[in-house]
Formats: structure tokens, sequence, C-alpha cells
């Protein structure tokens, strides 16, 4: 019955390979879609999301190319399968009218749901691999797709350092174990397990762009599709780290990691990165002025945060990073499908050209509006929830220089999502000709926001989600009921916050209404009433060169970036390979002479 | 032991290599490889030879004979190398007509 | 029925012979053999896979007094290989019924290579499909192909030189040319002669291998060839001549020569990738790649004698090489993938070269770096993958350049059906068994 | 047996004085006839060494048909080698 | 520069040739160290490779010399491998050379040269004949053959410049040379055990008639070799400059 599930999303996809128009296909891939969804529904009468059940079996084994593979899902695979395959339906259905025409999105789009179906239930390194590799190809086809194709070359060379890191990680792993299965795989402190584990994570963390291995993100973000880069975003940068759960919990790789430098040094370095991503990258993200280009960047901020939970390890971290993938993985696919939508109307990608579209696309922003509470974590939003537990897992292990640093990054955080408040959505009304998004896509996004809605008020469910995973780590779990979460040193309640909330709004609601006020044009205050055709040529639209000051502090230091550093190796290596090819001279008697001294050498090498 | 023999072997292989290496002129250079499957032959002729042994051509009584197969093989060879020239030979009246000269200059170089 | 691996290089060589008599229809004649001969290599690799090896003596003189054709499952399979591959890219062929000729006598001597168990045999063989290269390559009319076939014809002939010289060695010293009766007597030959003969050998092998530093000849002559003769280079003479090294390799199964073709095929790799790396010219980009793939192969067949996965490595390497490359290179005349085909003949070779599932590259990378575990050899480990990210740079740059030209090969169809191979080849679980198989062998 | 030895010695000197005129040579006509010179005394040496068929052979193809062909080749590409 | 690192090498491999070749034996061939072991069965015999042949050649095959033994019977398949090879060439060189008309005019030879090579040709073709049909009894056979009769083609060549050699002849002789040779190896598969192998009687030895397949295969060799050698020739001096 699972290879069904696997067979069937092959056949659609290989169904929509072929079929031309855009609306058949998406209407396919959303059925197909929902497959992986049944799925995990059905599993999660055993992990604690009941809803029904049609006894799909747990576990399969399955031979290809003389090797078994081995699947079967866990309570870890379980929660970030909820995470991700729930993102799907609402994708497709926002595609449904973003491509007229099928130019191989959806094919390849349900591909690479295979491709994650594959790895979640993956329970050897070969199948993990296997499908790991699926992935990164069925990907790289969509991002090939894409409006702009020079991405390809730096997404392509990126994933195949991640597959030989992960691969090279298997086979020190194997060569130790002389097995491929998780269940049989027995870690030991040795050098060959550690920089195994080291190996892979490194590989994981580029999937999930940490700070040193990002620089494909904001390429590959901003030049493919908008479905599909809110599913990158959203669900495989999702993937990488649950490779990296898998390595550092559930094959208690951490342990190994503190066994083998007798301290917590590694996974505090894995911490620190995750800060410090989360700070530059909320740094580049609210000097940009490209829309795709700072939802990259504040991707790799959110995700940050993630590494810095994993990197903590308590129950607490873990369970506030786990949450925060959660989050994210929703209110950051919202709102690139915003975003999307906008430039589905608009054409326009740059803060500086945009402005207003709120009044003409309303639920657009109702949706990106939510999401971006989230985002920023304000209170009440689940985001909040999630920093909390960040924070206080931070605070009680006293890791005193990575807590400022996050705590920074999240009020750059507010200043981002502010400006993509002001400058994309309210401020000077510029489209007057653009008309609200299509009902699918907004339908989309508002079935994207509900999760969101849903764990604003009972975080509780996400944390029952996530127990029984937490737990199989070996992983404590935090107190919880349905709407309160009480740690050692404090405990929210979503009710008393939203009730508080709402208390504090009356006041301003009732000054809103009451207060007899007129609406002023924008250019009116702006300009004190001088007509607008005199500046026609000033842009007098706040949001560009909206932090001029801290961009002329900042970006001498932020230019020498990661970006750089791999133009600067590139180039060497091309230098190199001018040098290697001197050896070529094109000339037959210099060919004849290197074939004689090699001759003359391997004799001597053999005989003496 | 057939020192004459295996001398002319050894300079011929090496006259050959001298020739193809250090030549500018590629119809010297194909001289040169005819001159060192020459050598071959004659090495491989030289390894069948025994001393005061007759041709292998089986005449009434029986004396020692040279080991025929190197023969063999040799008379394999020599067609072949004479096909390898002449094959080279159209490719150099080609490559004369194309570029007007047979002395080599730089090759294709990037 | 009782199956003779010696058709499947006589009867090409009589199609050949009788070519010139049927100008006419000479195409339809020599892909008909070709077809003919690739069934009889699938029945050949049947009859091997399920009997174990097979000899066939020919004139009927027990070896080592005649000669004889050795085929084991790995070679059985090479020979399926290389007349599969051939018959797809005869498609391409647009010549006069000479090309058709040569292009047979090339394919059979490609096999010889691969069946025949006698090293003076193997020799002729490697004559063969080195003169019927010279004139395929020289077959377009202009001054590179002329200028290539003839760097390409002087290091083949001091190659062939050198690989007498070797033989000679060998013969001078055990009287057999025999290679199972040379490697079951090899302990009793002085080991200096043992080690000049092997080096002779190896080097007049490799020149035709394309290991470094013996091909000079290669970029120039995979350039200025018709792009569908570079392809069948790329399939044909360098597969049964890396072949013909690891048979080498198994009679002199010393440490030390596998210590030197590990070392050989890390040098001929790391060269390899690094001048594709920057180079501009498609054609000479994918020659320094086959290059630096024929060196992977090198490395997975020095491993031969101690893991049991090097075998399977280096076979799917090769499919998954002789496959995408033959395709690239077939695509190659014209800058651009225009039509649909094309685009996704180059789309899933690059992918199958770079190792990506369910492509056959997959498996020789997972085979390869498994064997390398075994070994514990990290230092080569850590080449092969800075090779394999130095390959997936250049190849999306390539796949970058060819996605933006308009116009289309004319042989973008046999390109497709080649890759389609080496997709198959990754899907068909039975394959691990057959290349498993070779150990038992 | 002793003449024999000098003779061969003799016919080595010959072949190898004939290679490297050959080889040192700018008149590639010349030089062709003295490659084929070379191996029309090699295949003198191979009647010595006892091999008669090889003898013929070399005598007919590598020294006669070689040398023909060269020397038409050369005449198509021009005699002298700068 | 070039000069001297080639004459380095050069010198370095002379040496190494002198040297390894000091290690080569030259005791014949019937020590016990040279005795084959089977390939297939595994089993050792108790003779070499060559005194095998030595021993054999009259009872096997029924010829008289050796040499010619063992390039069509014992290593036949070499000889086929051989020919196609001259083969390769001969299509090669027909498929590179655009062959121009008539090539360039060169001087008339002089009247003896030419009267006497017509006067010769005939003798020439014959003594060419002579070799390969009597190859398996005395030295020669079918490679000097075909090269006399070649030879012969060439003289005619020199002597009158206007001669060349008919392309359709040429190719039908070497096609049908060569059908004749792969055709009897079939045969062999069919009649006989394996590829090339002896099916017809072998008569009794240093006859002309004897030797089973060795005359007819050597006969073969012989018309295709000299037809492609004189074909080469041909191309190669019709060639336009």
């Amino acid at each position: 019955m699972l290879e069904l599930i696997f067979t069937a999303l092959l056949v659609a996809s290989f169904v929509t390979l072929f079929v031309k128009n855009g609306r058949v296909a998406a209407v396919i891939s959303l059925i197909a879609s929902l497959l992986p969804v049944a799925a995990i529904i059905d599993w999660g009468n055993e992990f604690g999301l009941k809803i029904f059940s049609f006894g799909l079996e747990k576990s399969m084994d399955f031979p290809i190319a003389g090797i078994t593979m081995h699947f079967s899902v866990t309570a870890l695979a379980w929660f970030f399968g909820v995470m991700i395959f729930f993102l799907i339906p609402p994708i497709m259905l926002f595609s449904y009218s973003f491509f007229e025409k099928n130019r191989g999105f959806f094919p390849f789009m349900l591909f690479l749901i295979t491709a994650v179906f594959g790895i979640l239930l993956a329970s050897d390194f070969l199948t993990l691999f296997f499908f790991w590799e699926l992935m990164a190809a069925s990907s790289f086809i969509l991002v090939y797709m894409g409006r702009d194709r020079k991405a390809i070359i730096s997404y392509l060379s990126f994933s195949v350092l991640s597959a030989v890191l992960i691969l090279t990680g298997i086979a020190l792993i194997y060569s130790q174990n002389g097995t491929l299965l998780f269940s049989n795989v027995a870690f030991s402190a040795d050098e060959v397990t550690v920089s195994a584990i080291i190996l892979m994570i490194a590989g994981f963390a580029v999937k999930s762009a940490l700070m040193p291995l990002h620089a494909w993100a904001p390429f590959v973000y901003s030049k493919a599709d908008e479905p599909f880069v809110a599913f990158l975003s959203g669900g495989l940068s999702k993937m990488g780290y649950y490779g990296m759960f898998l390595m550092l919990f559930a094959l208690p790789g951490a342990k190994i990691l503190q066994q083998y430098f007798d301290s917590t040094v590694a996974t505090y370095i894995l911490a620190l990165i995750g800060a410090i991503s989360a700070f530059i990258g909320t740094l580049l993200a609210f000097m940009e002025d490209d829309l795709r280009k700072l939802l990259a960047y504040s991707s790799i901020a959110q995700l940050g945060y993630i590494a810095v939970g994993f990197g903590i390890g308590s129950s607490l971290a873990i369970t506030g990073a786990l949450f925060q993938a959660f989050n994210h993985a929703f209110f950051k696919s919202v709102l690139f499908l915003a975003a999307g939508a906008v430039a589905y109307r608009t054409g326009k990608w740059k803060i500086s050209e945009l402005g207003g579209v709120a009044y003409k696309m309303p639920f657009t922003f109702m949706a990106a509006l939510f999401s971006i509470f989230a985002l920023a974590a304000i209170p009440i939003t689940s985001g909040f929830a999630a920093k909390w537990l960040l924070y206080e897992a931070a605070v009680s292990n006293k890791y005193i220089f990575i807590t400022p640093i996050m705590l920074i990054a999240s009020v750059g955080a507010f200043l981002y999502s502010f400006r993509i408040l002001y400058g994309v959505f309210l401020g000077e009304n510029r489209h007057d000709d653009i008309k609200e998004a299509p009902l699918p896509m907004v339908a989309g996004m508002f079935l994207l926001v509900m999760p969101l809605i849903i764990f604003l008020i009972f975080p509780g469910y996400m944390l029952d989600m996530m127990h029984s995973a937490l737990v199989n780590a070996g992983i404590g779990t935090v107190s919880h009921t349905n709407y309160v979460i009480s740690t050692g040193m404090a405990s929210y309640n979503t009710i008393a916050v939203v009730v508080g909330m709402m208390i504090a709004m009356i006041p301003a609601f009732l000054i809103y209404v009451l207060r007899k006020h007129r609406n002023i044009d924008f250019k009116d205050n702006f300009l004190a009433g001088e007509p607008y055709e005199i500046y026609g040529h000033i842009s007098m639209h706040a949001a560009n060169n909206f932090y001029k000051p801290i961009e002329d502090v900042l970006m001498p230091y932020l230019r020498r970036g990661a970006t750089s550093f791999y133009m600067a190796l590139y180039n060497a290596m091309g230098r190199v390979s001018k040098t290697v090819r001197r050896i070529y001279t094109g000339l037959s008697q210099d060919y004849a002479i290197y074939v004689a001294v090699f001759l003359l050498i391997i004799m001597g090498w053999l005989i003496w | 032991m057939m020192w004459p023999e295996y001398v002319t072997v050894a300079a011929l292989i090496s006259i050959g290599l001298y020739g193809v290496m250090a030549k500018k002129n590629l119809m010297k250079i194909f001289i040169a490889i005819s001159l060192m499957e020459t050598g071959v032959n004659l090495l491989l002729i030289t390894i069948g030879y025994i001393p005061e042994g007759t041709a292998p051509i089986e005449n009434g009584n029986f004396v020692k004979y040279v080991d025929p197969l190197p023969q063999a093989l040799v008379l394999t060879a020599i067609v072949i190398g004479l096909s390898v020239t002449a094959l080279a030979l159209t490719l150099l009246i080609r490559y004369h007509s194309k570029t007007g000269t047979l002395e080599y200059r730089r090759g294709m170089k990037w | 029925m009782v199956m003779h691996p010696v058709l499947m290089i006589a009867i090409p060589l009589l199609s050949a012979f009788i070519m010139p008599l049927i100008k006419k229809a000479h195409r339809y004649f020599a892909f008909s053999i070709l077809l003919l001969n690739t069934a009889l290599s699938i029945l050949l690799f049947a009859k091997v896979y399920n009997e174990g090896a097979l000899y066939e003596t020919i004139a009927g003189f027990s070896p080592p007094v005649g000669i004889y054709l050795a085929v084991d499952n790995l070679s059985a399979l090479l020979a399926f290989l290389i007349n599969i591959f051939a018959t797809i890219n005869f498609l391409t062929s647009r010549q006069d019924f000479r090309f058709s000729m040569l292009y047979l006598l090339g394919v059979a001597g490609a096999t010889g290579i691969v069946l025949t168990g006698d090293i003076f045999n193997m020799f002729v063989f490697f004559e063969i499909t080195a003169v019927a290269s010279y004139a395929l390559v020289a077959s377009k009319k202009d001054r590179k192909a002329t200028e290539g076939a003839i760097k390409y014809m002087i290091l083949g002939s001091v190659g062939s030189v050198f690989m007498l010289v070797g033989i000679a060695i060998i013969y001078s010293q055990l009287k057999s040319l025999n290679l199972y009766d040379i490697a079951a007597r090899i302990s009793s030959m002085d080991t200096k002669m043992m080690w000049l003969s092997f080096s002779f050998l190896l080097t007049g092998i490799g020149v035709e291998a394309e290991l470094f530093p013996l091909n000079g000849w290669v970029p120039d002559a995979y350039e200025g060839a018709e792009s569908n003769i570079s392809s069948f280079l790329s399939f044909g003479p360098s597969k049964a001549s890396i072949y013909a090294i690891a048979r080498l390799l198994i009679i002199f199964s010393m440490s030390r020569t596998y210590e030197l073709a590990l070392y050989l095929g890390i040098v001929t790799l790391l060269v390899g990738e690094l001048a594709a790396f920057t180079q501009k010219n498609t054609k000479r980009m994918l020659a320094y790649s086959s290059i630096g793939q024929m060196g992977l192969i090198l490395i997975a067949f020095s491993l031969m004698d101690k893991t049991s996965y090097a075998i399977p490595a280096a076979f799917f390497i090769i499919v998954s090489h002789a496959s995408a490359k033959s395709a690239l290179f077939l695509l190659s005349d014209k800058d651009g993938f225009g039509d649909m085909s094309s685009k996704y003949a180059g789309l899933a070779g690059v992918l199958s070269l770079i190792g990506m599932p369910p492509l056959a590259g997959f498996w020789g990378k997972w085979y390869l770096l498994m064997g390398v575990a075994d070994e514990k050899i990290w230092a080569v480990a850590a080449i092969i993958i800075f090779s394999a990210v130095i390959e997936a740079i250049y190849f999306a740059r390539y796949l970058y350049k060819n996605m933006e030209g308009k116009e289309s090969s004319r042989n973008s169809i046999p390109a497709a059906v080649m890759v389609s191979i080496s997709i198959v080849m990754g899907i068909l679980p039975i394959l691990y068994n057959m290349a498993g198989g070779v150990l038992n062998a | 047996m002793i003449e024999f030895t000098i003779i061969s010695w003799i016919m080595a000197l010959l072949v190898i004085g004939a290679a490297i005129y050959a080889i040192e040579t700018k008149d590639l006509l010349s030089s062709a006839i003295a490659a084929g010179v070379a191996s029309l005394v090699v295949s003198i040496m191979f009647l010595i060494l006892q091999a008669p068929d090889v003898a013929i052979t070399e005598a007919s193809i590598g020294a006669g048909l070689t040398m023909a062909i060269f020397v038409y080749a050369i005449g198509k590409t021009g005699r002298w080698e700068k | 520069m070039r000069k001297v690192a080639a004459i380095v090498i050069a010198s370095a491999f002379f040496a190494i040739l002198l040297i390894s070749f000091y290690q080569i034996p030259q005791s014949g061939y019937s020590g016990s160290e040279y005795y084959y072991s089977n390939p297939i069965t595994g089993s050792h015999a108790n003779e070499s490779v060559p005194s095998h042949y030595i021993s054999g050649t009259k009872n096997e095959t029924g010829a008289v010399n050796a040499v010619t033994a063992i390039v069509v019977e014992y290593r036949g398949f070499d000889t086929l491998g051989e020919v196609t090879v001259l083969f390769t060439a001969a299509t090669g060189v027909a498929f590179l050379l655009h062959k121009g008309k008539g090539g360039k005019k060169r001087a008339e030879a002089n009247l003896i040269l030419r009267e006497g090579s017509k006067l010769v040709l005939p003798f020439i073709l014959l003594a060419g004949a002579y070799i390969f049909i009597h190859g398996h009894l005395t030295p020669g056979g079918g490679f000097p053959g075909g090269a006399v009769i070649a030879s012969g083609f060439l003289l005619m060549m020199l002597s009158y410049p206007k001669f060349f050699m008919k392309e359709k002849p040429v190719s039908i002789t070497e096609s049908f040379a060569g059908i004749t040779f792969a055709v009897i190896g079939l045969l062999g598969l069919l009649f006989a055990s394996s590829f090339l192998e002896n099916f017809l009687p072998l008569g009794n030895a240093g006859y002309l008639l004897s030797a089973g397949i060795i005359p007819v295969i050597y006969i073969a060799i012989g018309f295709k070799v000299g037809s492609e050698l004189s074909s080469i020739a041909d191309k190669l001096k019709e060639v336009q400059k």
C-alpha cells in the first residue's frame, strides 16, 4: 500500500509531464499531492493527531538494484511530514492559476514530493541518500525551469557538494559499522565516526542554508518560480534540519560529539553558526530592495534560529526549534506566495517600485499581514511562542554570547517585516489598475495561514505532535496543556495573552472609531500640498533607502561576504585549470616525450 | 648471446623515438616510426632464434629448429606497419594540401 | 542454442568485406549487422550469466597452442554496451559506404579487444580499432580533423610499438601468448623482466585508454572529429582499452601494479577535471572531462583486488560515461539544446555524469565510495569529492550555455535514446547482480 | 660461426648508420631511401636468423612497398625538410 | 633544447633496452620452465608451445612450413585480423583521398623500361602466384606473394604515367578474397567444431594439394594483399596535389 503511494505519485508526475494545459496538470497534481497528506493523517493516530485511519502500514522493504531499501515511518519523520506535506496542496492550489501552461513545474514538483516522502520514510542510509539525491536532481530541474537560469550553476554545485559530503559521511559510518540500517548503526566516539557526523551535518547544512554554505540561496530564491520557492524555503530547507536531527539526536550524534571533545564545543559552534546566520541574514534582509531576495535573507535568518535550538540541545531548545521550523514552513511559504501573487498582478519585484498594493489586494494583504506578524514574532502569534522558548532555553543555558545576538536579530526582523508591510502593501497607492489575486491563490494562502492561527491559540497541540519524536530521541518534553506552556522559569498562557491584547486593543479601537478624522492623500502630506509633478523626478517612496544610515555603516563589512569568498575560490581554480591545460601543448613531439618519460618513470618506480 | 641484433634493435627503437620526439617534419616522424617498427620486428625474430637452429621447414632429417611463432607474429606486424604507414601518408598528403607544409608548427592549442 | 562469441567479430568483418559489392544499401546493411551483433551480445551475456565464464577455441587447437576467446560477465556486458551504443550511434552517420565499412571494422575491433583471451590477438584488434579510428577521425575533411588524426596516429603508433616490445619480452620469458597461461605462470618470470613488460604494455594500452600523460591526442582528436565520431571514440576504443588495462592488472596481480594504477587514476582524474574546468570550447571540455572519467574508472579497477565493490563501481561508471558522454558528444555539433529531446538528453546526461539517481552514474559513485570506505583510503575519497564538485560546476555552466542556445543538433533523437540506456541501467535491479556476478566468475 | 658474427656486426653498423642518416638528413627522399635500405639489411639479418618467410616479406613489403609509397608521398608533399 | 632532451631520453632507452635484452635467454624453447598450462582445463602439458608447433605441424595441419601452419591454422585468427587491418587501411586511404584524374604529368620513362616492364609483368605476376600457392611448402606465402604482384603493378605505374588501376575490379577482387577467407572460417564453424578449423582432407604433406585449407586461404590472402597494396600505391600516386 505504501508502494501504491510512491507509484501513484510517480505515475502522476509522468502523466503531468505530457499534459500541456497547466490547469489540468494542476488538478492532477493537487489530487496526487493529497496522497502523502492522507498517509500522514493516517499515521497520525499513532503519533498524536487522531483524525481517521485506513490502516496504512508503517514500514516496507523494497529491493532495488540488488540491495533492499528499508522504509519505516518514525515519530520524527511523521512530525516533519506534517510540517512539509500540508504545505503542498495549498501551493498546488496557488499554482493552479499561477501557471497558465505547464512548463514542467507540476511533474517535477510531484517527483520532488516523492523524493521527500522517501527521505522521510528512509530507515537506512542508502535509501536516505538515494532519495536525497533524487530530491536534489528534481529540485535542480525545477530551478532550471525558473525564469532565469543563471542560478543553476550555484545550485547544482552546492547540491553536489552536499551530496558528496553526505555520501562520504555515510561511507565513513559504513566502514565503521559495516551496516547501513539506522537501527543497527552504533556510534562510538572515534575520529572516523566524529568526522562522519560533522561531514554529514555540513552536508545537511547546505540544504538548510546555514551561514557559510548559504551562498546559493539568494540567487535561487530570487530566480525560480514562486510556488517552488515557497516549497523550497518552507519545505526543503526543513529536510536539512531533519537530517541534522537524525544525526544529532535520533542516532545520538550529539552525545558522541560531547564524549569525543568532552565538552559541548561542537554543538556550541553549531548554535553560534545559527545565531550568526540569523544576525547577518537579518542585516542583509533589511537592506535588500528586491522583495524575493529580502525574503530569501529572512529565510536564512529564521532558519538560523532552528540551528541555534539544535545546538543548545536542551529539551526546551529543541522544542522551540521544531516549533520555529513549523511556523517558518508556513509563514514563509505564505510570504513567498504573496510575493508571487503581487508580482503576478503588478509584475514588479522591487520594493521601491511597489506600494499600496493592499488597497487593491486586501485578502493577499491579510494573509501576508498575519504571516508577517508570525515572522516578526509579535506576541499572540505562534512565532512568538517559538522564539520565546528559544530565548528561554538560551538564557537558562547561560549562552551569554548567543542570546544577545538572537535578540538583536529579532529586532531586525521587526525592521524588515515592517518594511515589507509598508513598502509593498501600504504607503502610496501606485497601482490603480490591478485587482485582487485570483481565488485559488487567495484560497491557497489562507489555507496556509490556518495552522498558524490554530497554533496561536493552542501551542499545546504542536507540543503534543512533537512529543513522541522527542521522547524517542531521549529528549524530555516541555510540560504543557493545550494553551499553557510552562517551563522552569515562566509559563506562557496564550488565552491570557490574547485576552490581554484584546483589552489593550479596545481603547485604541475606540479612539479609531470615535475620533472623527479625514483621509489625507499620501502625496498631500508628503509634499505639503505641492503638485506632485514638480517633484516627479524624485522617488518619494518612503521605502527606498529606508535604512540608509545603517546601510552606510554596515555595507563595507557585509560586502566581503561568503559569496565573494566563493568567487575568489572559483577564480583561483580557474587559474589552476589554465596552468594545467598548459600541459597540452598541441605538439605531438611533446606528447611523445611525455610517453617516453612516463615509461621511464614507471619502469624506475616498479623496478627500484 | 646475440649482441649485434640486440644492439641493432635497441638502436633502431631509440633512434626512432628520438626522431618522433625531436623532428619537426611530419614525414620524418613517420619514417622514424617505421624504423621503430622494423626494430621491433627484429627483436621478435631475435628472441625466437636459437644458435645453430634451422628454419622451421620440415625436411626429412630432424635438426634443431628455431622458434616459428615469433616469425608468424612478425609477418603480422610487418603488414600492420605497412597499413599504418599507408594511412599516415594519406593523412600527410591531405594535411599538406590543407596547409601547404609538413613543418609542424604549433598545433591546435587552447 | 549454441553460442559462438567469435560470430560477434567475424560477422562484422565479413559484412565489411561484402560492403563494397552493395554500395547502394550500405547503411541499412551495416545497421542490420550491428543490430544482429547486439542481439548476439545479449544472447552471449545470457549464456555467460547462466553458465559462468565461456571459452571458445579457434581453429580447433586447445589454447595456448591456438587462440581462444575468454568471455566472463564483465566482458560480455562491455561487448553488449559497445555494440548497442554503436548501433544507436550509427543512426547519425551520413557518409558513404566506406564510412560504414570503417565503422563496422572499428566496432568489430573493439569487441575483439574485449572478448579475446590472447595477448597478441588483442594487439591485432587494437590495431584494427586504431586504424579504423584514425580514418574515422579524419573523415571530417578539414585541417583540425586531419591534425587531430595525425597526432592520434603518431601516439598510437608509438604506443603499439611499445606494446609489441612488452609482448616480446613476455614471450621471451614464458614462450606463451595466452593471457591466462601467462597469468598462471607469471610467478616463474624474472621480476625485472616482468616489470619491464608490464610497463611497456601499460604504456602501449594507456595511449588508447587516455591515461595521463599518454593522452595528448585526446583533446585534439575529439575536437577535430565529427561529433558522432567523438562519441564513437568515447564509448568504443577507450572503454575497450580500459578493460584491457583491467585484464592486465589481473594478469600481473601484484600489489604494486594496483598501487600504480591507483596513482595513475588519481592523476588522470585530477588533470582531466581541472583542465575541463575553464575550457570554453564544448567538445574539448567534454574530451577533458572524459579523461577525468577514465581516471575514475581506473581508480575503481585499481581497488579490484581488495574490495568487492570495485567492479560494480567500474561497471556503472563505464555505463554512465559511455552513454551520457557519447550523447553529449552527439549533441555537441551545435551549441544549444533547441528541441525537447536534446534538452532531455543534455539534462539527463549531465545528471548521470555527476551521479544523480535514478541514473547509472549514481550507483557508480555509491559503489566507488563504498569501496574506498572498505579500504579506508580517505585521501582518495577527498579527491573524488573535489573532482565531483569541479565537474558539477563546469557541467552546470555547460548546461547554462547550451540551454540558452536556440538551434539544436541533428542527432538529438539518438542521443536521447543513449541517455535512456543509462537511465534503464540505473533502474534495472538485476544490474547489480550482473555486475556482482563478475566477482564469482 | 665467427664470420657470421662479423657479418652481423657489419650489418648492424650498416643498419644503425642508415637509420641515423635517415633521421638526420634534410633530404626526405634520401631519408626514405635510407630507411628502405635499413629494412633491406634487416631482412638479410632475418635470413641469417633462419627466418626466410619473414625475410621475403620484409624485403618485399617492408623495404620495397613502404619505400615506394614514401617516395610517392614525398613526391606529393615536397622533398626538402626545412 | 628539445633535441638535447630527446637525445637524453633516447639514450636512456638505449641503455634500458640493452640491459633488458641482456636478460633474455637464448637457450631455446624446450626447457621445462616453458611447459604451458591449458587455461580451459587447467591441466599442465609437458611441452612448450613452440615445441608443440614443431612436432605437431605435420600431423595436425599437413603443412611442411611451420610458420605457414601457424600463420594460417594455429593463429589464423590473427591473420584474419591482420588482413582486416590492411583492408581497413586500404579503405581508409580510398575514403580519405579524393582521387584525381590522371595525376600530374610525369616524364615518360625511356623505351627500354617501358617495353621491358611490359615484358616482365607476366613473369612477376607468375612469381607472385607461385610464392603464395606454395606457401605451405616453401618459404613465402600470401603476403610476400601479394607484395610481389603489387610490385609488378608498381613497375607498370612507374613506366607508364597514364597507367592506373581500375577502381571496380580491384575492389571486387579484394572483397571476394576477404569474403573467401571469412567464409572459410565460418564453414569451419559449420563443418568442424570451431571457427577457421580445417575441414578439408589434409592430404600427405609435402605435396601441392595438401594441408587442407591452408593453400586456399593463402591464395585468398595473396589476391587480397596484392590488390590492396596496388590500390594503395595507385591511390597515393594518383592523388591531386
